[in-house]
């Protein structure tokens, strides 16, 4: 049969993100297939090094949209790390709350966003209208629905807001009411589990080769290897939370997993919230003003668990006012690039989006 | 396939009997929803508040701010006539541009409709009212947490009171290395202090140059304007930090201190090389500088780095003025004032010690023997009270005492006469100069003090600064404020001086804030004293000019005017500087010198093309 | 520190002649080795449970004309992490693939590729464009590329024509 | 005869008063998420905001959809991209642009990959602000879309066609040429 070059994106129903998939596909069946990645190109990496320590927090949520909050922590951890800085310990719960929230919601969007290559549109408009909720609740909390800047070097930028914790309170016993049905309506449809069950497969092998983290990871292995648990950060040491995993990864799995996470994440915000102390919420990172603070010099990575596995920052100083070098780690960097390149192929045209889907990809956290 | 399985698509009809989630259409587009309380929506800005600083579009990190100067703002001390215009087309609602407002006049409304086919629409100077004109309701705003500024100022080591009263010891330590440069890191660098310093000292400049530990570049940048930074890093009058804009919420920048910290962390050597690579030789003349205060060693400095020979003449025995007779030495030093006129010297300009103009040489000589002369004679003398009895013996001026003091501390006099309870009357800074030196040398005679100071002014109305009075109280001066002095009470036996006989001074600006003392003269007493001194202001000595000169100039209350390079209307070939034209503060002085360098220079070079 | 470092650091070090240390956190080591050496390194750490190898990064020194390649691999059993570092010259900036010991450095060197200029041998496709099209500076990362300057020549700026200058014009 | 030609001349202007009517209810927006602001379009379009009461909805093909919405930053290899669907859709086309970068840059001003003025290579109908517009604030958007073609505002199409030129030559300038071959991995 004749090979034909097909491009699934960057304009293309199926595609969440701006990125394109060249395949070549013999009939149904997708033989070569290769991610053109660099649509959401806007050079962060070059742009943080032109701005002040403090100035980058204006930069930093925007380069991954759906879950910017990870951005503003690990940057927020490099600076702590290289200064020597104590953060107070109110703002590491407000913190653990943030981080959880924008799991809920970047979770509630990909779990949501198997609506659209399966055709059960309601899921999304479900998991939408749900997760509108979480950004009405960072508005209140940070100022913005999206772009939050709020978790800064040091702390938080402000303290949480009168009253918002019953707020939160209320959206999570709703959420948590409301799940059971999304799992009807989702996990046990029987028109998605025929396209997911023992589809899509994700070997354990495949994941240490490509360097997969995150679900991915935790439905081949078996393994609790979550960065919350294996190097914890904020205070997840003190929470009690289950990290599920499973040892067959296929994309029935990994969506059942990461629609069991958003059970624990709802966990853990009402333990954090029962478990919050009072107290300040932000340490100075330096002296002065923010237009001349400096981050002594030296280089650390720091990682967090994203909704998509994980997510790191390299951060180099050389003593200045700005940062001397970021490198992002894209948590989807791996599977989206190597991944597609390798193990996209044998797959049938109408699974390609699917793939996307339940692998976790998110274009501009690759593009940066 | 179960049972669940094939109903399961029905159970979403209960939703139908539930509130719905979608916003209504009238929500969206009749009466938009309002933000969550701390929505960053667009900008707007109390104008009455904002200093036009400029210090949003220092930080804004899409460079969405420019800085605009309006015509309409008043161009006043503390402030800048500008205000921020924001571009929507860069902005990212960050409000960093809030959290770091000197002011805290720029906020976010809850705001968030804008949409137009014309970019212009975009472009918005923020004022009171919001971009979309409605009525606003406040999003976002700065809170103590958020705050971008270092509002507190870095502490200042200080000798403690009970170690200093007993001595001239210099009460301030200077900043360390790591305070001073923290202390810089707090400058926004909005150079709205340059505007405020009478000689525009390129501060922000200089406190960068702190903060990157490049002192001999911030040398650099203090000769530009003040050849005498170690003296004014001590006593300047520091009018730059009333009008910092960190002071808007916070403690101002202590620029005076850091002007002090690098000159003196700068090895002389390299502080020489510094001083000498100023000078750029290219004129040809001779001037003649009558006092050797702040405004005529600056025309000294600056006149000959432009090439000319000046000779400084000064009748005391030092060269200074009040730097060396005024200031004591807890506040500067001798030293201090040495190196400062030691690099000055080094430049080649002669002074000429000893020699009083109008007594020891002429003016008419000197005008004969040079090409322009400057005169900076300052205001040596107090002014004096005309109340029964200040005649005696027992009451003191200020000005010549601290000279005797002054000429005590240096070890070349001796102690001046003091008695063991004094009254000092006034409450400027040369009042507390006079009081904290009596102190100094009652605990030193006596082991005790006991100095009280009158003044017609209350606690609030106090002109000398704030630091005086502090420091001043915790060394044990006692106040006796808002009365006024009526009589000095003198023993008719004796003849020795027993007391001030004050009353109450009821009312001190009338209400068009004009000085118009009111007394209540039935609440008087008297306050005991052996000594009354008096310091209520100082007055200028004009004798030694000729009369045919003088009346060619025209003086008003005490000052001679002049344009603004320091040319002395009526007599083209005599220049004025300092205390006779503007008043007394050393860093007019320095400034009038340097403006009068300036005049002197162009005047000369214009006469050498005519001839 | 942690006890784990210490013991691996100390196993390293009896290896490998270590060229610098440094530790910015509690869980975390920077090595610094000769680039003869990385290949040898990595290899090795892999085999002690350093099976992720997370990014691979470069930072350009241009003061010292070099260019160093940051190996960040972690061990998801103990919850270390290790940068392994080299530097290589930067006026001909060359160095082997690993990707015959992590195959995912494939892409990631692709990117240093780009965005740095350095070439790796062995990596088949590292040479190729994958962010940027038709790219027509040098590598913008480096730090002698001024993006500003760029974005300046190519892209046209708005010049707003309202004068805010006076009052009464506009709103 | 002049009668025919008016009779002419009001049936057709009735008649693109029909069309404006119907073209303005029933919008049909290309799914394309050029950029970030395209995160608050799945809130616009789902049941929170109901974008289907303006008579909007999403449209898979460029040649079928009526409005081509720019949401956020255009980097260069999409703003090639964005030219070919533009240039693919049939008219009357309409394009609305997102947020600050679009207008002038953005956060992106000095970015080596991102452009700064959209209007140099695309004629836009409607900007919104903010970044990124609240949902709320992209319906308004669309509302006055819709108002614009109502009235015959919405032309910028027509502009494109007339300095297509001009266009060209400034994409070119950016993009060093306007078609390539879309093949990096071979």
């Amino acid at each position: 049969m004749k090979e034909i070059k097909l491009f699934l994106g960057p304009q293309h129903p199926g595609m969440h993100g701006n990125a394109s998939v060249h395949m070549y596909v013999e009939g149904d069946i997708i033989k070569r297939s290769y991610l053109l990645p660099g649509m959401l190109h806007r050079g962060f990496e070059k742009s943080m090094e032109r701005r002040t320590w403090m100035n980058n927090i204006a930069l930093i949520p925007r380069i991954c949209v759906p879950e910017p909050d990870t951005n503003e922590m690990v940057y927020a951890m490099n600076i702590e790390a290289l200064a020597k800085i104590k953060v107070p310990e109110r703002a590491h719960w407000i913190r653990m709350i943030i981080l959880e929230l924008a799991r809920l919601s970047a979770h509630l969007m990909a779990f949501g966003g198997i609506g659209g290559p399966t055709g059960l549109y309601t899921a999304m408009y479900w998991a939408q209208a749900d997760r509108d909720r979480i950004l009405t609740i960072f508005e209140e909390i940070t100022g913005h629905r999206v772009y939050h800047m709020y978790i800064v070097a040091g702390g938080v930028r402000k303290d949480l807001p009168k009253g918002i914790e019953n707020k939160i309170l209320d959206f999570l016993n709703d959420l948590e009411s409301r799940l059971p049905e999304y799992e009807d309506l989702v996990l046990n449809n029987p028109t998605v589990r025929a396209r997911t069950v023992d589809n899509i497969l994700l070997p354990a092998e495949v994941v240490w080769e490509l360097g997969v983290t995150g679900i991915g990871m935790r439905s081949a292995t078996g393994q609790e290897y979550d960065i919350r648990k294996v190097a914890p950060y904020a205070r997840y040491e003190k929470v009690d939370f289950k990290v599920p995993t499973a040892t067959y990864s296929d994309a029935q799995t990994r969506m059942t997993l990461k629609y069991q996470e958003m059970y624990q994440s709802i966990n853990i915000i009402k333990q954090a919230i029962d478990m919050m102390p009072g107290g300040k919420v932000r340490a100075k990172v330096a002296d002065g003003s923010a237009l001349r603070w400096r981050v002594p010099a030296g280089q650390v990575y720091s990682a967090v668990e994203a909704s998509r596995g994980e997510y790191g920052y390299y951060t180099v100083s050389d003593g200045n006012t700005m940062p001397y070098r970021v490198a992002v780690r894209g948590a989807s960097f791996p599977q989206g690039l190597l991944g597609v390149e390798k193990y996209m192929p044998g797959h049938r045209i109408d699974d390609a989006p699917l793939w996307f889907d339940t692998m976790g990809i998110c274009s501009p956290e690759i593009d940066r | 396939m179960d049972k669940k399985s094939i109903l399961a698509p029905f159970k979403g009809w209960k939703y139908l009997f539930k509130k719905p989630v979608t916003v209504a259409m009238d929500d969206i587009f009749k009466n938009p929803r309002e933000s969550q309380d701390n929505y960053r929506g667009f900008h707007i800005n109390d104008w009455a508040k904002c200093i036009g600083c400029g210090t949003c579009s220092e930080v804004c990190p899409t460079n969405a701010i420019t800085m605009v100067e309006r015509s309409d703002v008043a161009d006043e001390e503390g402030s800048k006539p500008e205000r921020p215009v924001i571009d929507y087309g860069r902005c990212c609602f960050c409000a960093l541009c809030v959290d770091i407002c000197t002011s805290g006049s720029l906020s976010l409304t809850k705001e968030y409709l804008l949409n137009s086919s014309d970019p212009e629409d975009f472009y918005y100077m923020p004022t009171e009212k919001g971009i979309t004109g409605k009525p606003i309701k406040l999003g976002y705003v700065k809170d103590e947490t958020s705050d971008l500024l270092d509002l507190e100022r870095k502490h200042m080591e200080h000798v403690g009171e009970d170690e200093r009263k007993g001595s001239f010891i210099e009460i301030v330590r200077g900043f360390s290395k790591e305070q001073a440069i923290a202390e810089a890191s707090r400058c926004v660098a909005c150079e709205i202090c340059t505007k405020t310093c009478p000689a525009h000292m390129n501060i922000p400049e200089y406190i960068r140059s702190v903060w990157n530990d490049n002192l001999s570049e911030g040398v650099d940048y203090l000769y530009k304007t003040n050849p005498l930074p170690s003296v004014c890093g001590r006593i300047c009058t520091h009018k730059c930090e009333g009008a910092c804009a960190i002071s808007q919420r916070g403690d101002a920048v202590a620029i005076r201190w850091l002007k002090r910290y690098i000159v003196d962390n700068v090895p002389d050597d390299e502080y020489e090389k510094v001083v000498l690579s100023q000078v750029s030789k290219k004129g040809d003349g001779k001037v003649a500088i009558v006092g050797s205060g702040s405004a005529g060693l600056s025309a000294a400095y600056y006149l000959s780095t432009l090439g000319y020979e000046v000779d400084v003449y000064e009748r005391k025995a030092q060269a200074g003025g009040p730097m060396r007779y005024g200031a004591p030495k807890y506040r500067l030093p001798d030293d201090i004032t040495n190196r400062d006129i030691s690099f000055i010297e080094k430049l080649g300009v002669k002074i000429h010690t000893n020699t009083d103009v109008g007594k020891d040489i002429t003016m008419d000589k000197l005008k004969s023997t040079h090409d322009a002369v400057f005169i900076a004679t300052g205001y040596p003398d107090t002014r004096p009270l005309n109340i029964p009895g200040v005649d005696n013996k027992d009451v003191i001026m200020a000005m010549p005492f601290l000279a005797d003091s002054a000429d005590f501390e240096r070890g070349s006099a001796k102690m001046p006469e003091i008695k063991e309870k004094v009254v000092v009357i006034g409450s400027g800074n040369v009042a507390f100069d006079v009081a904290r030196t009596l102190v100094r040398l009652q605990n030193m005679k006596y082991g005790k003090s006991d100095v009280m100071m009158a003044a017609l002014e209350n606690r609030q109305q106090i002109p000398a600064d704030i630091e005086e009075i502090e420091e001043g109280t915790e060394e044990g001066i006692k106040f006796n404020l808002a009365c006024g002095p009526q009589k000095i009470v003198v023993d008719e036996k004796t003849g020795n001086v027993k007391g001030v006989e004050v009353c109450e001074c009821t009312q001190l600006f009338d209400e068009n804030h004009r000085f118009n003392p009111q007394f209540d003269f039935d609440a008087r007493q008297v306050l005991e004293a052996d000594q009354v001194y008096l310091a209520i202001g100082q007055m200028p000595d004009f004798t030694y000019i000729p009369d045919e000169v003088q009346s060619q100039m025209q003086i008003e209350r005490g000052k001679i005017k002049t344009n603004k390079n320091g040319q002395v209307a009526g007599v083209p070939w005599l220049f004025a500087g300092g205390d006779i034209i503007k008043g007394m503060d050393i860093i007019n002085g320095v400034a009038n010198g340097h403006d009068a360098a300036i005049g002197i220079d162009e005047y000369l070079r214009k006469n050498k093309k005519k001839s | 520190m942690n006890k784990d470092i210490k013991n691996l650091v100390a196993d390293i070090k009896s290896r490998f002649e270590l060229v610098g240390e440094d530790y910015p956190k509690d869980d975390q080591a920077a090595l610094d080795f000769n680039s003869r050496d990385i290949h040898s390194v990595l290899a090795y750490v892999k085999s002690q449970g350093f099976r992720q190898l997370s990014i691979l990064s470069c930072v350009d020194w241009i003061k010292d004309n070099q260019f160093q390649l940051v190996y960040i691999v972690f061990n998801w059993e103990t919850g270390i992490r290790l940068q392994v570092r080299t530097r290589i010259d930067r006026s001909n900036p060359k160095f082997t693939t690993v990707t015959s010991i992590y195959p995912g450095a494939k892409y990631y060197e692709r990117d240093v590729h780009e965005f740095f200029g350095v070439e790796f041998e062995g990596n088949p496709d590292s040479y190729k464009q994958l962010f940027l099209e038709n790219w027509d500076d040098m590598p913008p990362l480096r730090k002698d590329f001024d993006s500003k300057a760029y974005s300046d020549r190519k892209y046209p700026v708005r010049e707003y024509a309202a004068d805010f200058s006076k009052a009464g014009d506009k709103k | 005869m002049d009668n025919t030609v008016e009779k002419q001349e009001n049936i057709r202007k009735g008649w693109d008063g029909i069309s404006r009517f119907f073209r303005a209810n029933s919008i049909w927006m290309l799914m394309y998420c050029t950029g970030c602001c395209a995160i608050e379009l799945p809130q616009a379009m789902t049941s929170r905001y109901d974008m289907e009461r303006l008579g909007m909805g999403p449209m898979a093909t460029p040649r079928q959809a009526d409005v081509l919405l720019i949401t956020g930053y255009l980097s260069l290899k999409t703003l090639r991209r964005i030219i070919y669907a533009y240039e693919q859709m049939s008219t009357p086309k309409y394009l609305v642009a997102f947020g600050p970068c679009t207008l002038n840059g953005g956060i992106y001003y000095d970015s080596h990959a991102v452009i700064n003025r959209l209007d140099q290579y695309l004629p836009i109908d409607v900007y919104i602000a903010g970044c990124m517009p609240k949902p709320e604030a992209v319906m308004n958007g669309f509302n006055d879309l819709i108002g614009m073609i109502k009235r015959k505002e919405a032309n910028g199409w027509k502009k494109y066609e007339q300095n297509k030129d001009w266009y060209r030559k400034n994409q070119i300038q950016a993009l060093g040429e306007l078609r390539i071959k879309d093949e990096f991995h071979e």
